[in-house]
């Protein structure tokens, strides 16, 4: 993203949105992580502790998560950047002169 | 008193520059997230078999990412010339 | 909604608060209208890109969408009414004054 | 301070107005949401053969607006009845 | 939770915090029950108004789902403790003066 | 100016415990909402037959939330471990 247009000040101020918005969003991920790993690998409830069946999914479908978010973190940033790109032709291809 | 005001129109004009780019950091996020869920489900069956990602859950999600940006953009003209047309919406 | 208690200042910045929720709403919305469609015409990934019946579907479902939210909100807004009415009738009903 | 005591007392004043304006639009556009999301889920099957609500799906939607407003007013109800017998909920 | 390490104006605004939690938790807690409870048990749409056996479920589906949340409250609470006590005792057997 | 300066930072040491308190509390906050909305689908059956818990769901309920707490540590501490062999996430 591009915070050219921001004033030293509100960049200062924006860094420290990012970071809490950070640390937030990794919050989520953990949390959604456990709620989806838990929905599809635990459904047994005539214990209380978690079988090794089902501790083995887990671990699975952790890694598995993890890998596909890196994934599709490496895509995101390829399209993003294709998409960026082709905006500005555009823009060049109207006449326009770039917003500064 | 003027310097005040200045100041003030300074502030505003500010708070509207980062409430701009808190927006667009915004949409990304939702973008990627959205992504990541929507893609799990089409390409990662819930039957774990190992802790890799084999090769056609991989080429799914590359097809999945690419698809699913071609229809934000879609959907996001089809708004837009909507929009223009004067329908309101909700 | 009634924002006759607020005072002129604190109507104000409703007013801004408003604007700036529209917004909101709207990149919600948006954002869970390409989840919505791409979720029931997507389904294919032999391909990169999208097929002309996966794009046959899409215009589809983001038209009937649209629609759909439209006859909601013209719905919504005759039962909030109605809602409304029932509740100040009950007030008078009462003896009570409404609240100022 | 005695003024700015007031003035403070105003401002805290004017922010639970704020909070409760604010908290009022909140519910409402969540009860839109929802009513949106659930009623398509009801009324809009996925397979889209046209890209207009037909008769059923139109007398679907009003049945089912007017429906969900009920159940949010019933479930109010027992909720306040619950809470007024002092059962207490997290 | 321990918000020792705050000072008494933090702790005031902690308190009002949590106050305007609380409203915000209580608020989607009601949307999330009628949500859930529309989605299970109001299925007919050939009339305007809730059928007896429509109007039953719910009471039942309310009533449920209140007696759920709290026996998960009491759980969650024991559970919780434990955690914590564990996370002391792993803190003295590394030696460690635990955090002030 | 001195003086100054030290408030700012007291305030902004501040805020970071605010924000560091206002931060747990969320996330025991949204623990708890989700093992409620996991367990009620695991255990309680949609099909309502009385409006008490049965003891069957009583029991389901007591060992979801334990095993709910045992998922959340483990995955906690393999994405501890993850982030420590320094591999990023997004």
């Amino acid at each position: 993203m591009d915070f050219s247009g921001l004033s030293d000040n509100d960049r200062g101020r924006m860094n420290a949105y990012i970071e809490q918005k950070q640390m937030k969003d990794f919050l989520r991920l953990y949390a959604n992580l456990v709620d989806r790993c838990f929905e599809n690998c635990v459904n047994d409830f005539t214990s209380k502790a978690l079988s090794s069946k089902e501790d083995t999914c887990l671990t699975r479908c952790v890694d598995k998560f993890i890998k596909h978010s890196e994934r599709v973190g490496l895509r995101f940033g390829e399209q993003n950047a294709l998409l960026q790109q082709q905006q500005q032709q555009q823009q060049q291809a109207m006449g326009g002169a770039p917003p500064q | 008193m003027n310097f005040g005001g200045y100041q003030q129109q300074q502030q505003m004009q500010s708070g509207l520059n980062m409430s701009m780019a808190e927006q667009e950091l915004e949409m990304v996020t939702t973008l990627f997230n959205n992504i990541v869920d929507s893609c799990h489900r089409k390409c990662i069956p819930p039957k774990y078999h190992d802790n890799e990602l084999n090769k056609g859950e991989s080429v799914c999600i590359d097809r999945c990412v690419a698809k699913y940006f071609e229809v934000n953009m879609k959907v996001g003209q089809k708004l837009t010339a909507q929009a223009n047309q004067g329908q309101a919406m909700m």
